[in-house]
């Protein structure tokens, strides 16, 4: 099983995030998914956290999340001293941040994977809705889901008129990823 | 009631410096926690606060961060105006004095499942200020419908569409409804005209008897508007006429504004979220709706 | 002590044991067959002969929140309901016990719509066992009175602060005129302390009460309250040995043993039937049966331990239920039956449910349980639920 | 500064360490909200008049009044721009949150 | 039958259950974490998907009193709620079980205040289970859409006429998203027939409903009850079977047994944890622990039988509980010991309370309590209760 | 709303033979049930009742003697409004075409506890008639103070004796706080003006929407009068003025009778037990009362 | 006479026999309320000029129209006297209940 | 045990004059006794019925009367199909009647003993309350309570203003019915 924990901020569609990686990996991928926000009475700008496990058989286990082999941080403001509890050493890290150096020092038990989500967002939606940009970026830094998959979850879950552009910045910050790599 | 003219005035040069709500988890920008914080700026620190279910309460008292910094608790959500009642009730028992009950609630906890409750501490004439912030909707449970929710709004309950053009009840009419229970003052505010509301806040603060302020707080997250905005949009409101800004004492009522002129129902609503969906004949409703109201004020509430 | 006797109801006992206990403040709602309660204390507080705040609530959600608005400020309360005025509290009463506002009340047991019946069982009270209610069940209007003052003095007490309803057998209880000995304000005055709390709002300590508790903690808060519910149990026994000191009457704490000493067979059940049952074992005894009574007084905190030890020691147990948890048994049975599956014996049982909306239980029925039960020890019986008495056939 | 102050949290080790029932003292902050903000305000104090109108509006309360000049309580202010907005002379504007 | 899966959560799957059984009235007031199914309904009737009528009442009290009045007339009705608000409507759901309106709720199981938690345990429901509902707990978000089906299908049988709660845990399942099979409108207007009852007002057979019944008769209406709620067992057990025949999922019934055959140790539990006891189960039969899991389905009617049959077989049995009735214990540990208290045999017992406020209950816990259990049988062991798992020491 | 022009007439020569209200168990005399036998003649067969508990379903329905002989059920204490509610949308639902849902529920059910449920349902505005028979106080739990118990009344729980002077509140202004709801149709009636009464009953069978009317009704056993007066009474109420028959329709109040002069207050006080301690200040109270009430509703309600 | 009329009660004799729930014929009538009167009301025809004054008043409804006459269905009079009271012709009088 | 059936109608005193049987018994009579009405929701003008059980030791059955020793009938109109239900054979009745003759035939299984107490109730109160004088005839025709004891309880219960007068009812009725003996 795999565990992927989002850092967000409430409002921020982190937890929409974490629902298309599990309908590309059930829906479009034949595996099991559960994708579930951190429950709680949390507001808008408050740190939040969404999480999705991904199996290939059945997910019977509803206890929390305690391990994560992939963590996505949507502002790395978020990044604060409790950061790395729960995350899995060697575990991989996608950040939206123009510095992943900083990181890299900072966290060195983890792989650091980074991307500058804020400026494909702006470009290609005009405002800063940076979901489906970290999402991209984890389907290319894990193995999760195809991109495929990925592009395709984008289609099943938002409206035509908004999920065209949201393809595109997948599909930018999938390939941008996969260049670092 | 006190002779009001020798309440002393508050405004924000002689208010005391300290903060009674202060660390709360509101969102930003949050217009109801506006409304909180001066009331009980101006109640001071001998005031038990009684707060139902809601947003204010649910940001307020999250163990162990204890954002009211005077004696406050929660109350069940239908029960806030008893819960107060006990409070008054009790304290006078024991013997305190010198001391103001206040509870602050929500529209829905408010104009809904706590209406029975405030109708019955205002029938027995209940010791107790009791605000009700008005945001429009159910906010802390994800922006539900209320009966303070007005035409056309669209909440996760009444969502719009093809066949709905959001809420399509009209906004309760509570503050007559309070006011014809003959309580010893009731008034109407907006965070939008913030003296005007601690003025009445100081009123009320004053007057012996159950006291009600039905004070407009914008919600920016409800509401889809920018956080900065939330004290102006709750004073375009006031100023575009669909809210007004009256009060009701020794039996007759008082509209303390009454503008020539209002500001454009439309540019209010653009700016919102909740209203973008709005169509023609929509917001003609609601123009029509505030002018027969205007209407019926002017004829029976202007002092003559 | 003077000998002070009076013949009154009930709910008439219950208004004076409230009076000697001095509350500050009072709310209740009207509901048959509770309402003679609330009448006294109007009279008393309008004859000035209670010095308390009588409020006259709308509904009774609100006699809950005005009693734990009340109780948050330090002050003595007092509520009174019955059956659907009960249930319509439901909400307020987890919330008070959760707050740690021990506020009393006395609940008059009446049956619950639908279909409507003010007559007596206690369906609506035993409902309600989850509440976080300490909850007594007396057997006439002097134990009522007495439990009242008792029960300030336990839910009250440091380790304890959870609510205490006193539950009365609806009309049979409420409604019933007998003699009644009146305690001296004085000596009571001497036996119940003033109302002292932490849990309160004061201007010298200003606090926030009631708040929200993430899971990080949640769990904690409601060990307190199971630990403070277990409190009670010796709290109450102490409180009742020095009751009876005082006032020359003891109840026994959690249960009454009726003839149990060498009982082959006996009764399990709370309330005004114990009476009856009583009459019927003097019968039997004469005949020499071996029966017994086992009275509950407290449901919570429930007496495991006192019903595990009788089980050790008799043959056959039956539970009376004047109530019924619809598809599966009486609940009284169901609590019971748990204590004894943790005793390494079998003993027979049967549940009896009876009384429900107002039928009587009469004398002949008793025996005719107890004979059901030595039927179920010297042959091979059904572990049954049986309803008493049905006036028509039945499929089964 | 008038304002209640971030104070540490004893993490209860025995169930005795909590209080008795849900009640707790007024005004106590264990917590910070500093971490909300992704912009922050910034005071121009010569062009602010002192009108106290952005003290009067913060939702939160955190700005206060520091010996004639307006200050603000940067552990609980959220970023959310009102008194930027509101401020008559624009004296305040709101930047991006550094690291 | 078309494969048609979505992503979604467990109150989505409720909606969508909704939707398909083609209720004509729902009434519903929100409340965390319950409000999703609300609003996918709004949605929905929006839409015009749903042809029904959506009542926006102002709190829950009106919420059952309205689908109860809509019932009176004989149509199809559905409420939601969680924790506070279905407290609020306590005094209801004891109107509409006895009025035979055969409602169908889904409750989204939360803890109950103070202090406020909208963290999911089960006191909500389980301290409500002598209201007279049918009350069923679900595991995942396609057992809820499934079960709000069989649901109606249950409830609105002539031999049961009673109303019924489907139970989902608060965020643990309401809040999740997962793949869940959609059923095709067709076949669930072929499984689920329209609703009719004797027990409505007409203009062709006009009546007088919810009437008072006195002594003479109210126990006759009570034992009534008590039957159709029995009557429901294999009613449920058939619709269960049809359901899996014409969709190709069953639940099993009453409980369902997981790796029981051969168990000497079996834990009891409801709702969501139970997929995390399987998980721990699969992994201890590894290292050849010979452990399984009975998932009670049903609370109400309870499973008596199946609990004593297993009693039988098994050495040891763990009771989850997610929930306390403070000065006792779980209430499903209560239950189920009263069931055991009838089998000839002793089984060790052990009542594990978690998950309260929302607490996790980790996989290493449950192995714990395996362990527990195991210990129980190898050496001499008090039962007991047992808080899982508290940060803090105490005077234990 | 309908034309109202265009409503036949209902009389006592004209009106069904036909007794929906029969065999019940009411007090010999009992003014209330004047008022349900009369409302159900006029809204007729095809009526569906809920009546929450109170003496009129109290004595109506004890099984096996079913004295409502149309559809009827007993509701809760609280939940009478929405349960009518949910009778009258469910209805609809499965497609019934022609029919009226009333409420009948006492002052206790209807101004206290059953209060919030109305409130919501006249929000929503659904298609019930709700009348609430007012005999001031709890009758069926035994003359409790509810809140239209008038100032000076001896309830059982609003003792007299040196201390009190009876209920020490006022009458709450329920069909004040119901109109400024802004509802479609309310009317105030007394059985003592039984034709009055029809007509508002008539009128309201023809509305669509919420409508309510506050029925005064007399109680021999509560209010301690002979059992054949009961309809005297109810009228003497209304010619001492301090029951008024008025009407709220199309946003407007209408007082029906509007007299030079009332018969005297005491007399209507003096007949009661439960006024005869009533002393002279007290009286005094009432009375003054009762003008200054007068006095707005002329200057407010009276058509110019 | 068009008012409901006291009818034979069938005694439950199996629990089948109950109405499944709370449920009931509308206008049954097992029981008369006869047995509550002291007094009773009697009607001088000759006095009455058939305003129906009384009919519309009586609390019971058990006066009805009897071609052209009042008349009263005496299962269900309570004797209450407002008939009596309310006539404006005096035409009812209330007199003694005989045993 | 002695158990005393009161037939009256909602709203006479029947149940106030099982009371007062009480309280002579038990507070001036060192008896033991409960008084309680028929319990349920009749309204002024029915037929209703009290008890009273009286004894020497404490009475701990609370099961409803089945036999009773004594009825008193507090207006003749009472007198139904079912009355005898629940008499013992030989008991003794006290009707308010002018007519005993005509119940001696009726119910020849039981003693029947009758006064005229609308007549006494009128003469002394102007009002047709027949409730203590139904109590002091019962008083002198059974040895439950003495006259004592039964002016007592009046003097106990009622407050000065009335308590006068229905003594001297008591008494009347009293010897009226002991005159008959
Ligand atoms: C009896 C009950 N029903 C429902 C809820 C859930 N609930 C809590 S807060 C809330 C919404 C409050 O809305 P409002 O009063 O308008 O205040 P706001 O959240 O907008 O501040 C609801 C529905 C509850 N706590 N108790
Ligand atoms: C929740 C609840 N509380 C209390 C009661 C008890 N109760 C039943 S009827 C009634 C009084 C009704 O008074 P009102 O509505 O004025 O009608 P009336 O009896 O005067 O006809 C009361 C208090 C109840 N049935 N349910
Ligand atoms: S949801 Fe609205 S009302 Fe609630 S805290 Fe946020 S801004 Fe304030
Ligand atoms: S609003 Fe602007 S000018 Fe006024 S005090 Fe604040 S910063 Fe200064
Ligand atoms: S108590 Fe009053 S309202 Fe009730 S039935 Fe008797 S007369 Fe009618
Ligand atoms: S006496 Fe009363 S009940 Fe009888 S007919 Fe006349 S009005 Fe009707």
């Amino acid at each position: 099983m795999k565990e992927i924990r989002w850092h967000g901020r409430g409002g921020q569609g982190g937890f929409t995030a974490s629902r298309l990686l599990g309908i590309a990996a059930s829906v479009h991928g034949n595996k099991h998914a559960l994708a579930f926000p951190s429950f709680g009475p949390e507001r808008r700008g408050a740190p939040v956290l969404a999480f999705t496990k991904i199996d290939d058989t059945k997910l019977n286990d509803r206890s929390e999340v305690e391990e994560s082999d992939y963590v996505v941080v949507m502002d790395e403001t978020l990044i604060d001293s409790g950061f790395s509890k729960g995350i899995k050493t060697g575990a991989t890290i996608v950040i939206n941040t123009t510095q992943p150096e900083r990181y890299r020092a900072l966290l060195p038990s983890y792989t650091i994977m980074s991307i500058d989500a804020s400026k494909i967002a702006m470009e290609i939606l005009g405002r800063h809705i940076t979901n489906t940009a970290m999402y991209g970026a984890l389907a290319a830094a894990s193995d999760l889901v195809s991109l495929d998959a990925a592009l395709e979850s984008i289609k099943t879950e938002m409206k035509p008129a908004i999920a065209e552009k949201n393809m595109r910045i997948v599909k930018l910050a999938y390939e941008t990823v996969k260049n670092q790599m | 009631m006190n002779n009001m003219l020798a309440i002393p005035k508050v405004n924000v040069k002689n208010m005391t410096d300290k903060e009674f709500f202060y660390g709360h988890k509101a969102c930003a920008g949050c217009g109801g926690s506006i409304a909180v914080r001066l009331a009980l700026k101006v109640l001071g620190e001998r005031t038990f606060a009684a707060l139902p279910a809601g947003c204010m309460s649910a940001v307020g008292f999250i163990y162990p961060q204890m954002a009211f910094n005077i004696n406050a608790l929660i109350t069940t959500f239908p029960g806030a105006a008893s819960m107060g009642s006990g409070i008054a009730v009790g304290a006078k028992a024991i013997g305190l004095k010198d001391f103001k009950t206040v509870v602050i609630a929500g529209d829905g906890g408010t104009a809904d499942i706590g209406f029975q409750a405030l109708s019955g501490m205002i029938d027995r004439n209940d010791d107790v200020l009791y605000i009700c912030y008005d945001n429009e909707a159910y906010m802390n449970t994800g922006i539900q419908k209320s009966g303070l929710t007005p035409y056309g709004t669209k909440t996760t309950t009444t969502p719009t569409g093809k066949n709905l053009p959001g809420s399509v009840t009209h906004k309760k009419n509570l503050f007559e409804i309070i006011a014809a229970h003959d309580i010893a003052y009731a008034a109407t505010a907006s965070i939008g005209y913030p003296q005007d509301f601690i003025n009445k806040v100081n009123k009320a603060k004053h007057t012996k008897g159950t006291s009600f302020i039905h004070v407009y707080a914008s919600c920016p997250t409800g509401w889809g508007t920018p956080t900065e905005t939330s004290v102006d949009i709750a004073k375009e409101a006031v100023d575009c006429g669909l809210i007004f800004l009256a009060e009701y004492e020794n039996g007759e009522y008082k509209l303390n504004r009454n503008p020539k002129n209002f500001k454009s129902v439309n540019d209010y609503l653009a700016k919102q979220g909740r209203f973008k969906h709005m169509s023609d004949r929509d917001i003609e409703i609601v123009s029509s709706n505030r002018d027969k109201k205007w209407e019926r004020m002017r004829k029976h509430w202007l002092q003559k | 002590m003077k000998n002070n006797k009076i013949f009154i109801s009930g709910d008439e006992a219950v208004a004076v044991g409230v009076k000697l206990s001095r509350p500050h403040v009072i709310a209740a709602y009207p509901i048959t067959p509770q309402t003679i309660t609330v009448e006294r204390l109007s009279d008393m507080v309008e004859a000035k002969e209670l010095d308390a705040e009588y409020m006259h609530v709308e509904s009774e959600h609100s006699a809950i929140s005005a009693t734990m608005g009340a109780s948050a400020v330090g002050a003595r309360t007092f509520t009174a309901s019955s059956s659907q005025g009960l249930l319509y509290m439901t909400e307020g009463l987890h919330y008070c016990s959760g707050g740690r506002y021990p506020v009393v009340m006395m609940n008059a047991n009446r049956s619950v719509a639908l279909p409507w019946s003010i007559y007596g069982d206690q369906r609506d009270s035993l409902s309600l066992l989850d509440s976080g209610w300490i909850q007594v069940y007396v057997e006439d209007a002097q134990e009522a009175l007495d439990m009242i003052i008792q029960a300030y003095k336990i839910a009250e007490h440091k380790d304890v602060l959870t609510p205490m309803m006193v539950n009365l057998d609806g009309f049979i209880l409420t409604h019933t005129y007998e003699l009644v000995d009146i305690p001296n304000q004085d000596e009571v005055d001497q036996f119940l302390p003033a109302f002292i709390t932490p849990n309160k709002m004061s201007f010298e300590d200003p606090k926030n009460l009631g708040f929200s508790s993430k899971p990080d903690d949640n769990t904690e808060f409601k060990y307190q309250q199971n630990e403070a519910m277990f409190n009670a149990i010796p709290v109450l026994q102490d409180v009742d040995k020095e009751f009876g000191s005082k006032f020359g009457r003891t109840y026994h704490g959690m249960v009454e043993e009726y003839k149990c000493e060498d009982a082959e067979v006996v009764l399990v059940a709370l309330g005004s039937v114990c009476g009856t049952v009583r009459v019927v074992i003097d019968n039997m005894r004469k005949a020499g049966k071996k029966v017994g009574l086992l009275k509950i007084r407290y449901m919570r905190p429930f007496p495991e331990a006192e019903v595990k030890a009788l089980g050790k020691r008799v043959k056959a147990m039956g539970v009376i239920d004047k109530d019924i948890s619809f598809g599966y048994e009486g609940t009284v049975y169901t609590n019971v039956n748990s204590a004894l599956s943790k005793i390494d014996k079998h003993v027979f049982k049967q549940n009896f449910v009876g009384g429900l909306g107002g039928r009587d239980i009469t004398k002949n029925e008793i025996e005719a349980m107890f004979n059901k039960l030595f039927l179920g020890i010297s042959s091979e019986q059904e572990e049954k639920v049986e309803f008493f008495s049905l006036n028509v056939e039945t499929n089964e | 500064m008038n304002q209640p102050k971030k104070q540490e949290f004893k993490t209860p080790k025995h169930i005795d360490d909590y209080p008795t029932g849900p009640q707790y003292t007024a005004g106590f902050l264990p917590e910070t909200n500093a971490g909300w903000r992704t912009v922050r305000p910034l005071v121009d104090h010569e062009a602010c008049v002192f009108c106290l109108r952005c003290y009067m509006l913060c939702p939160d309360g955190t700005i206060f009044k520091d010996n004639g000049k307006i200050n603000i309580d940067m552990d609980y202010c959220k970023g959310c721009g009102v008194c930027a907005f509101e401020c008559p002379k624009d004296a305040i504007t709101m930047i991006k949150e550094e690291l």
